[in-house]
């Protein structure tokens, strides 16, 4: 399945780029998604940030089954 | 398939005008069923942190998901609070201290429904909308903000 | 003898408008330690009363007594809450339904203070000042309103 | 001791005029000068009103000692 990963705020200071695809396996927990997103931008490890799978919030054991947008967010900032 | 109601465009490029303000009050004076209004402003704090003075704030939103998020809040506030209207709007790009950046505005028959969905509509935003913003500083430094 | 500050004039003959709420938000822009303003409007309302329908409020005040009504309030409310700023504007006079007869206006570094005291504002002025409104009828005909 | 008493709204409508001055004795509680209003203007007696003195509302017991303004206030309406 591909994941359309999309960064925002502060994230994207640490991934140097807003978007990009990811080639994954058949399926994917959000903790698995976690663990991969901070072996490959270790900074991650120290930011607070959510994830929203197809523009909703998950948590953490949600399993990501198919093709879908998954956006990496900093903390909210809004109003 | 599912349809779905068009959400109603809340963001706008820039600070929000005291003239943009009087002329959605000015328009709700033909809606005579209406007692009372209540109306929220976000202005942007020239706050100093290690000495240094925030200027403004840049804004940025994940805006597909956000403008969900104001639909759904929008609806929730419909089916809680007995409501004539409701507007929100909310800033995106560069906002200067002392500018406004969040305008909820709300209006019923009576004051108690007015006062409580505004308040509602406010905590839900904070919350649950993804806006970002960077607090720039005098000397072009800049923090994250992030809501408490 | 006992010094008194000076009470701030409330009352404004007729409607308040749009332009007058803009320009008051607008005059707070230089301000920047508000974060966040809460407004309060109060608008008459065309309610049909026995088949008659309302066109305006005549609204008048036992003045002496209402503005040091409304100046006491005030310095409860920024006794009470962490305010910048605080305005209130009540009509006097003739007001046409649609029309905004009240304008409550707080500002403070943060949400909930404003929130707090708008809405401490509005419900003190309803209970303790010396208002009176005649609500007038299409046909000229008229009756007294009370506040619930 | 001179009342300078003062009507409004609909209390007026009763009265007819919106002020005038009462010569009572040397005290009198609000109770007292509830009664003498209400022998004087009859239609008073099913109106709901509070009194101030001085601006300031009292309670029913409260006792009037010199001249004073006594304001006859029906239901607020203000906002």
């Amino acid at each position: 399945m591909i994941l359309n990963l999309k960064y925002f705020g502060r994230i994207v200071e640490i991934t140097n780029l807003t978007e990009e695809q990811y080639n994954a396996g058949e399926s994917m927990s959000l903790n698995e998604l976690r663990t991969w997103l901070i072996n490959r931008y270790t900074d991650l490890e120290k930011e607070s940030f959510q994830i929203a799978v197809n523009q909703e919030l998950k948590s953490n054991d949600f399993l990501i089954k198919g093709d879908c947008e998954v956006a990496i967010l900093p903390p909210f900032a809004g109003g | 398939m599912e349809t779905k109601k068009k959400p109603k465009k809340v963001f706008v490029q820039g600070a929000i005008s005291p003239e943009k303000i009087a002329t959605s009050i000015a328009h709700h004076q033909v809606k005579t069923n209406i007692g009372a209004h209540d109306i929220f402003l976000g202005q942007v704090r020239a706050d100093e942190i290690d000495g240094k003075v925030v200027q403004g704030i840049d804004y940025s939103a994940y805006e597909e998901m956000a403008e969900q998020k104001f639909h759904e809040i929008r609806e929730a506030a419909f089916e809680k609070f007995d409501l004539t209207c409701m507007h929100i709007y909310h800033s995106l790009g560069p906002v200067k201290a002392g500018e406004i950046c969040l305008f909820v505005f709300t209006s019923s028959k009576h004051r108690a429904m007015a006062m409580d969905a505004c308040r509602f509509l406010v905590e839900e935003i904070k919350a649950n909308v993804p806006v970002f913003g960077k607090e720039i500083f005098e000397d072009e430094s800049y923090q994250w903000k992030v809501n408490s």
